[in-house]
């Protein structure tokens, strides 16, 4: 194992076993065979290290920057970590010093000193109602920002439910007309990390694979990095088993509960949400929402606010059903009717009886 | 439409026009078959405990004597896939849930691991009595399109259920809402096909109980 | 669409009812009828599944009585009726059908075919397509009395026949008397040993009876081709005989189909309960035998088998009075395969042994009842109805076996003491 | 208040000793055979293998029950880098459980290692000849 | 400076959301008046129509990813107050309080580190003049202030050396382009280094610390809640009934206890090693802030922290009041239904009212049509005589309210008779003694965030008893965390109305909601940065923001506008904004670019 990067590793104090058990460690939470680790401590390794740590543009939209709260909980690799040695995060609204049109002169700084090169991370949907009028920063439109940026960007970035899938903006009415980065941009790479918030460690681990081997990671239909999001959080969640032999939590405070048995009649989306919740946990290996006792809402699955209601388990029905009542009477009327008028043929038929004489057994 | 939002649709839309044909159709057709009514029988009537409506239609369950040897495939693959679909349907968890949603009521579930099980053999007996179907003369001659297509109705959501629960074929969510859509389907036609002999099945045997029962013959 | 068609259809859209409507709708088309029918299990043919003889009657149903069956007829998915169709059907609603009820003792979903066939044989006898046999039988019965033809002074000369050789007077026209017996034509012409069996058997009982001059005939064809109309004719003369003699009970005679035309259907004919009740003489026998009425003696010795009448015993609940009534008089009685409730048809039921083109088929279907006898290998066949004995002696001709078939009333009266000494003494 | 002064809660009575109702999912035993497949590649050709403990749908349960299975051998190793790896060789010779911590303590992945010895424990020959370089330093200070 | 200048600074960074603020300075560089306008919106009150009441605190947590919880739980309760309204005997059980109380704390707790090391401190803290520091000499004052163990001249010559690379590869990132070296900053090399040093222990500190969040919701940021207690059911088996294996059921069992305990602790010892030491050390070098940023002395506090039910008003630890005209001696009292006290105006706000848009209305009566009538993006500024921005402008009896950390310390501080605040008037007699300043240097940017530090560690020692109950709680045998009763909401009167209050780190914060038939009909949120970010209501009174930027701010370089960003973010904003300075006259004057 040598090469710059590991060079450069052992100078900041990483020695090579620190480095192959991050590989293994990174492998197992991608869902790679374990002979992966390796492959990628080698692959890591040989990468020729960056004379310039690669730029990053961080771009917040109709958000609420619980997507950038979460980085900053990222254990490993830290944000810190990151910031320091990794990645030059030339624009974040929520971190950076500068204000106002300091700020914007640093964005076009690295947007034009990187052109072709950066990573554009978005966070947050995009009004497009209002012209835009709905979200503006420095005046601008959110919109027409997103185009600019996008043009120099070497990939986006998709950070998040609603910068990945319109997330709670989109959501039934859809007041501002909110869209996602992939309904604007068609002609650049992107990587959807949705989640509400995604956790830490995808989002620093995607960065981490893009930084690494110069490419997008292998994605799912809806844009999602497989390695995170191709299995259910019900797959790998340590309640399943209890799922299979039939045992729920009823309530919240029930002895289901109290023993961590199965949330799906708590209405978990987990069977349909494709996310590594269950695998990874959240802040540092603590938790996640079902440990915790809550089901989880789906949040990284496209329009999971309006997926029928949080409580509601998958089987039963995401609207109380309106026209049960009405069907029920329309069709007791509609078989009374039928019922008068099968009645009234079948006395008239009754009525019209002429008697059979032998003369009528022959035709 | 994106995958979510197909099932939240055939959660929420889908279900309440499939409930509402479904509801809308039974009491209808209930209505039209039932209103027809019948005559007072004015033959003096011979009582003989265990003959009547009410016997029979729990003893019409039980195959008559020398049937099953008759007619094996029918009677062990129409009772396994019959009991099977009851497993499947009104044990499996989920199910229950819906059950509980639409009527307040309740009760325990199997393991799912079990129900699995069940689905597929239930699965295995649908299609050897399809295989049956196909290859009997009687049944040939008697099948019409409702037959095959009732078939498929019945099949369908135990296919996309397994298939949904085993993860096979399409992810969970799209194979989840094709479970759904599929046993929509099976309301909106159930009453309007042969399937709605889930419903007049008793009628069915209750009129032999009484008719017989009032001859005083248990059948 | 011809004027008795109109009347067919009018007469079905009459006697469609509920039980009628379910039945359809619960049928799945499984196929279980056809393994109880023995004109399928013996030609093999699938046009022989019971439910299938009824399947103009269905269409018929749907396009009168469901919406989406009216729909269909409108928009011509759904055919109409029509007399060619009804002309072919013949052949299965009659002839290869003698409402035996074997199907309806196996149907899964409790369809009472049988039931559904008589309804059918009102609106196909109504548009003019019962079979040549059984309207010359309805013919003779309305307008001779019988439909074998006989009258009242064949009757006088059987009685005044037993009278001689028993020494027992037949009472005629008896007011007051407990019994009325009825008779089959078949009986007083082929079998008049069983009226002398009831003179024997109704003495040692110290029973009255009587037969009454107006309604001695028991057979009611109108039942069997299926018309109310005709069976109310016959039946209101045994009713006005019966209440004319103010008697207690109208026996009918070891004939089925006499029994359920009477017993069962008799009432709803005529729309009205009867004053009097009405029972098999089975029925009678089983009833004495209980009460110590009936005292045998002796034994028959040779292999003795049953044949259940099936509106006897399958649509007449009665199955143990005539094994307990041949354990009486019989050491080496055997059963058949099925025998009892799930006893097969002589194939000669229902009016089918009256059609005579209907001959070939019942003979094929006959094949049953050898293979069942076939079992046993019985001496000789004890039945309790004049039809099935016709019919099975006709089979077992034409099969070539030597299996004498006896009446069981005739055969319980050969055990009965001879009373003549007794009462002469 | 010290957490050990919190009294044990029975929230539920234990009913019986089932399987189901002690977590196991059944997955375990399986794995068993897998590793002796995986222990007679290693012999029969040298190669080595791991199972990753964490991709399989295994219950807490299911752990205990395969760790207490396997048991614990001769040879125990821990790493000390960013955050502590046990590797600790079963009662079978060839097969190691190995788990890695973070630095806040939690599991971060967890192997089942067929091997004659751990990659990890092995010292890399470029460490190794920097520990060379180290010694021959050590060597010329003491002339 | 010298002209009147008209400035505009668009985005303001370091905060949550997007905030514009227009304001105006005279020839001497000094704010005439300022403008704050909300320049985002997503229409959440008008998502949340219709849905089920139980799901809306999801919907809500996400008005913020910042505060992350108080949204969800002040939504939480909006729906069990109005349980509770029409069925009085509806309660949540203690330990659910308890749990929320020690969620809130620690978010108080975790939030105001984070905003002061991570948003605010580069308004005070110059990273490059760290530079210049010497380690030891740091290391000797960072001894001096506080006994935290890392303090030795070795790790700061590290964190030195890591900025040092980090500045050397050109490469300034999140640094870049900021106003190292301009004069307002006044820290010496080594209090800079000190504090550039915390600022990365802060960040390592706060992963840590939310683990307590995600214990009892799962994760952080938006852990979860349930209306009617908490969803985290408490686990506590032994191993021998355990039927889960090695693990107990859910994450709060005696590891997750004693996780939260770690936590409690982690937090005590941070802040009083490192955040108070800091505010005092850096506070000491910025005495004149003791003057700037009045907003005029209207303080209002929904209070929290129920020790016994939200319903009991009395056992909350933060008081509620409002405080008039910076007269502390009188508290007055709140009433939440009175239509003449709490009402939002909307006559600068891109909003639309059926009844005319002068009028005030009640948030039971709220109402939210969005009508925007700004320019057309993209545009240079707003016109800030019409509507400017897309929040409302809440007012209290009429009269613009700052809400926050100052205004819960000064209700804590005059209602020293109940012996939780001694310790609160302590704090502040000890600050403004340590930092001898007057009393009335509280009613500033400086009072603002020194209130802020002192209120963390009054939260902060606080989280520990609730602990303590909680566990006592679990001892005798009590583990119901969640009331199931009324959980369908099939099961509610038909029309329901209630109010969720909270003291969210930033403010009083209020939803209100009205349900009918089991679903939403209207939801209003009335946010703490809407009291303090809103624009100007009907009678022209500024909000908080801009009261503060209009109270003795000059501006040594429009084109650096240090002064601006440390006013606003003592707030600590939870918005996007942007600021418009504008000659008072209302003619345009030159724009600069503020570069």
């Amino acid at each position: 194992m040598q090469g710059p990067l590991i060079d450069t590793l052992a100078r900041q104090g990483v020695t090579r076993r620190t480095f192959m058990k991050y590989c293994a460690t990174l492998a197992s939470m991608m869902a790679l065979p374990p002979a992966a680790g390796r492959a990628m401590a080698e692959a890591m390794a040989a990468a020729p290290a960056a004379a310039r740590r690669p730029s990053v543009i961080w771009l917040p939209f109709q958000e609420c920057t619980g997507c950038t709260e979460s980085i900053t909980r990222s254990h490993s690799p830290s944000i810190e970590g990151l910031i320091f040695d990794a990645i030059s995060l030339d624009y974040q609204e929520t971190l950076m010093a500068a204000a106002g049109h300091q700020a914007e002169e640093a964005l076009h700084t690295a947007m034009r000193e990187n052109a072709g090169k950066y990573l554009l991370v978005i966070d947050g949907s995009i009004p497009l109602g209002l012209d835009g009028a709905y979200s503006c920063i420095a005046g601008k439109s959110n919109l027409e920002a997103l185009k600019e940026a996008a043009q120099g960007a070497a990939a986006i970035v998709a950070m998040g439910s609603c910068a990945a899938f319109g997330g709670i903006p989109k959501a039934n009415p859809n007041p501002t007309g909110a869209v996602s980065v992939s309904d604007i941009i068609k002609d650049k790479p992107i990587i959807n990390i949705p989640g509400c918030p995604p956790i830490p460690v995808v989002m620093t681990g995607v960065l981490a694979h893009f930084l690494t081997f110069g490419s997008l990671p292998e994605l799912d239909s809806k844009g999602r990095p497989k390695a995170f999001y191709g299995e259910t959080i019900h797959d790998r969640c340590y309640r399943r088993p209890f799922y299979d032999q039939g045992k729920f939590a009823h309530t919240f405070d029930d002895e289901g509960a109290r023993n961590g048995w199965c949330l799906f009649e708590l209405g978990c989306k987990g069977p349909v949400t494709h996310n590594a919740c269950a695998t990874v946990k959240w802040n540092g290996g603590t938790s996640w929402p079902v440990e915790s006792g809550h089901g989880c809402l789906g949040c990284s699955e496209p329009d999971f606010w309006d997926g029928g209601g949080f409580y509601k388990a998958l089987s039963m029905p995401a609207d109380p059903l309106k026209m049960g009542a009405a069907a029920a009477v329309v069709g007791a009327a509609a078989g009374v009717a039928l019922s008068f008028a099968n009645r009234g043929k079948k006395s008239a038929a009754k009525s019209a009886h002429e008697t059979t004489t032998l003369a009528d057994l022959e035709k | 439409m994106n995958d979510m939002q197909f099932l939240t649709w055939v959660r929420g839309t889908g279900l309440d026009i499939a409930v509402s044909i479904f509801v809308l159709g039974v009491l209808w057709r209930l209505f039209e078959i039932y209103s027809l009514g019948r005559k007072a029988d004015l033959a003096a009537p011979r009582d003989t405990p265990g003959a009547s409506g009410w016997h029979t239609i729990f003893r019409r369950s039980i195959p008559p004597q020398g049937m099953v040897k008759k007619s094996p495939v029918s009677y062990i693959g129409g009772y396994t896939f019959h009991i099977g679909l009851a497993i499947v349907v009104f044990l499996f968890a989920p199910h229950i849930l819906l059950i509980k949603n639409l009527t307040g009521l309740s009760w325990p579930a199997l393991p799912s691991q079990f129900i699995d099980l069940v689905t597929v053999v239930t699965m295995a007996a649908m299609v050897v009595v399809l295989a049956d179907r196909i290859n009997k003369p009687v049944k040939r001659y008697l099948s019409t399109f409702g037959d095959w297509f009732t078939w498929t109705l019945t099949f369908l959501p135990l296919l996309t259920g397994w298939l949904a629960v085993q993860h096979l074929l399409l992810p969970y969510t799209v194979m989840l809402a094709l479970h759904i859509l599929s046993v929509e389907l099976l309301l909106i036609f159930l009453p309007f096909t042969k399937l709605f002999h889930a419903f007049t099945v008793f009628g069915s045997r209750w009129y032999l109980g009484k008719i017989n029962g009032h001859k005083g013959v248990a059948v | 669409m011809s004027a008795s068609l109109e009347k067919g259809v009018r007469v079905l859209k009459e006697v469609i009812d509920a039980p009628i409507a379910s039945y359809f709708n619960s049928c799945v088309h499984c196929g279980l009828c056809a393994e109880a029918c023995l004109f399928y299990t013996e030609t093999g043919d699938p046009k022989y599944t019971p439910i299938h003889k009824l399947e103009p009657m269905r269409r018929l149903y749907e396009q009168e009585y469901t919406l989406l069956g009216r729909l269909g007829k409108l928009v011509g998915l759904s055919k109409p009726v029509t007399d060619d169709e009804l002309e072919a059907w013949k052949e299965l609603v009659y002839n290869s059908c003698t409402l035996c009820g074997r199907c309806s003792a196996v149907c899964p979903v409790g369809n009472d075919i049988v039931y559904m066939v008589t309804k059918f044989r009102e609106g196909m006898s109504a548009s003019g397509h019962a079979p040549e046999g059984i309207i010359g039988a309805v013919n003779r019965t309305v307008t001779i009395g019988s439909p074998m033809g006989v009258k009242l002074p064949a009757v006088k000369a059987q009685m005044k026949h037993v009278e001689e050789d028993y020494g027992i007077p037949i009472p005629l026209d008896a007011e007051g008397a407990e019994y009325m017996v009825m008779l089959s034509s078949m009986e007083i012409i082929n079998f008049p040993e069983y009226l002398a069996a009831i003179a024997k058997i109704m003495k040692q009982a110290g029973k009255t009876w009587t037969l009454c001059s107006t309604a001695f005939e028991a057979t009611n064809a109108g039942y069997q081709i299926g018309n109310s109309d005709l069976a109310r004719v016959l039946v209101m003369r045994i009713v006005d005989g019966a209440e004319k003699l103010k008697v207690k009970t109208v026996i009918s005679p070891e004939c089925g189909h006499a029994y359920s035309a009477l017993r069962w259907n008799g009432a709803n004919v005529v729309g009205r309960p009867f004053t009097f009740k009405v029972q098999h003489i089975i029925e009678v026998l089983g009833e004495f035998q209980e009460q110590g009425l009936l005292k045998t003696e002796g034994f028959e010795t040779d292999r003795l088998t049953f044949h259940d009448p099936c509106q006897l015993a399958r649509r007449g609940g009665v199955i143990k009075q005539q094994r307990n009534l041949m354990n009486m008089v019989a050491k080496n009685f055997v059963e058949m395969p099925d025998a009892g409730y799930m006893n097969w048809c002589c194939g000669g039921g229902g009016g089918a042994s009256a059609i005579e083109e209907g001959e070939e088929l019942r003979l094929e279907a006959f094949k049953k009842k050898k293979s069942q006898l076939d079992a046993v290998k019985p001496d000789r066949l004890v039945t309790a109805c004049a039809n099935c004995r016709i019919v099975l002696e006709e089979g077992l001709e034409h099969y070539q076996m030597d299996i004498p078939v006896v009446g069981l009333t005739e055969m319980i009266a050969e055990h009965i003491p001879d009373q003549t000494a007794e009462n002469g003494a | 208040m010290p957490l050990d002064a919190i009294p044990i809660v029975v929230i539920n009575p234990s009913e019986n000793s089932a399987a189901a109702d002690r977590g196991l999912s059944g997955n375990a035993p399986v794995l068993l055979r897998e590793i002796a497949q995986l222990t007679g590649r290693l012999l029969d050709s040298g190669e080595a293998s791991a199972i990753d403990l964490r991709a399989l749908p295994l219950t807490p349960a299911d752990l205990d029950w395969l760790r207490e299975t396997l048991g614990r051998g001769q040879v125990a190793a821990t790493l000390e880098a960013e955050g502590e790896s046990t590797l600790t060789e079963t009662v079978c010779p060839g097969v190691w459980w190995v788990t890695h911590h973070n630095e806040n303590g939690a599991v971060a992945s967890e192997f089942i290692e067929v091997t004659f010895v751990p990659e990890l424990l092995k010292a890399h020959p470029d460490d190794v000849r920097i520990g060379l370089e180290h010694l021959e330093l050590l060597i010329s200070d003491l002339s | 400076m010298s002209t009147a200048q008209r400035i505009v600074v668009d985005p303001i960074t370091r905060i949550e959301g997007h905030l514009r603020i227009e304001a105006e300075t005279d020839a001497s560089g000094k704010i005439t008046s300022a403008y704050s306008a909300g320049t985002m919106v997503r229409g959440i009150e008008i998502i949340l129509r219709g849905r089920d009441p139980r799901d809306a605190w999801a919907f809500a947590q996400r008005i913020c990813g910042v505060c992350t919880l108080v949204h969800g739980l002040a939504s939480v309760r909006s729906v069990e107050d109005a349980l509770h309204r029409s069925i009085p005997s509806y309660s949540i059980p203690q330990n659910a309080e308890l749990i929320r109380n020690l969620m809130i704390a620690a978010q108080y707790v975790h939030d105001h580190v984070m905003h002061f090391y991570h948003l605010h401190a580069l308004d005070w803290v110059d990273v490059v003049s760290a530079l210049k520091a010497d380690p030891k000499a740091t290391s000797a004052l960072a001894q001096s202030i506080s006994s935290y163990p890392k303090s030795s001249p070795g790790y700061f010559a590290e964190v030195q050396k890591k900025v040092q690379t980090f500045v050397e590869q050109g490469q300034l990132g999140i640094f870049a382009n900021a106003y190292w070296g301009h004069p307002a900053y006044k820290l010496p090399p080594e209090a800079n280094l000190m504090a550039v040093a915390h600022y990365l222990e802060a960040l390592a500190w706060q992963r840590d610390v939310v683990k307590l969040h995600a214990i009892f919701g799962g994760k952080n940021p938006h852990p979860n809640f349930v209306v009617g207690g908490v969803p985290s059911a408490i686990s506590v088996h032994t191993a021998a009934e355990n039927k889960v294996g090695g693990q107990s059921g859910t994450a709060v069992n005696m590891v997750g206890l004693q996780t939260v305990q770690n936590v409690i602790k982690q937090m005590r010892d941070f802040v009083d090693q490192v955040y108070v030491p800091d505010t005092l050390a850096i506070a000491s070098f910025y005495k004149e802030w003791g003057g700037i940023g009045d907003t005029g002395g209207n303080f209002l506090s929904f209070g929290d922290m129920p020790m016994k039910s939200f319903w009991d008003t009395d056992s909350y630890l933060i008081p509620r009041g409002v405080i008039l005209d910076k007269d502390i001696s009188k508290i007055h009292p709140i009433d939440l239904d009175a239509d003449n006290e709490i009402q939002e105006f909307i006559n600068h706000s891109w909003y639309k009212y059926s009844q005319g848009d002068d009028q005030g209305l009640h948030p039971f009566k709220g109402e939210t049509e969005l009508n925007y009538t700004g320019p057309k993006p993209p545009y240079e500024h707003l016109d800030v005589e019409q509507k400017y921005s897309w929040l409302k402008s809440p007012r209290w009896q009429g009269k613009s309210m700052e809400v926050g950390p100052l205004a819960r310390v000064l209700l804590m501080y005059a209602n020293t008779e109940c012996g939780a605040h001694r310790q609160t008037k302590e704090l502040v007699d000890y600050t403004l003694q340590t930092l001898d300043v007057p009393v009335t240097a509280l009613f500033s940017t400086l009072g603002r965030t020194a209130a802020r530090t002192l209120e963390s560690k009054v939260l902060a020692d606080s989280m520990q008893g609730m602990f303590d109950q909680l566990m006592a709680n679990i001892k005798a045998g009590d583990v119901r965390t969640f009331n199931d009763q009324y959980w369908d909401p099939s099961t509610w009167p038909r029309h329901m109305h209630g109010v969720g209050l909270l003291e969210a780190p930033r403010g009083g914060l209020s939803h209100w909601i009205n349900i009918d038939d089991g679903k939403i009909s209207n939801y209003q949120a009335v946010v703490p940065s809407t009291w303090n970010a809103g624009p100007r209501d009907t009678l022209g009174q500024p909000g908080a923001y801009e009261a503060a930027l209009q109270h003795n701010h000059v501006m040594h370089d429009p084109k650096q506008p240090l002064e601006i960003l440390r006013t606003i973010h003592s707030f600590d904003p939870c918005l996007a904004c942007a600021v418009h300075v504008t000659d008072p006259d209302g003619e345009e004057l030159v724009r600069v670019k503020v570069k």
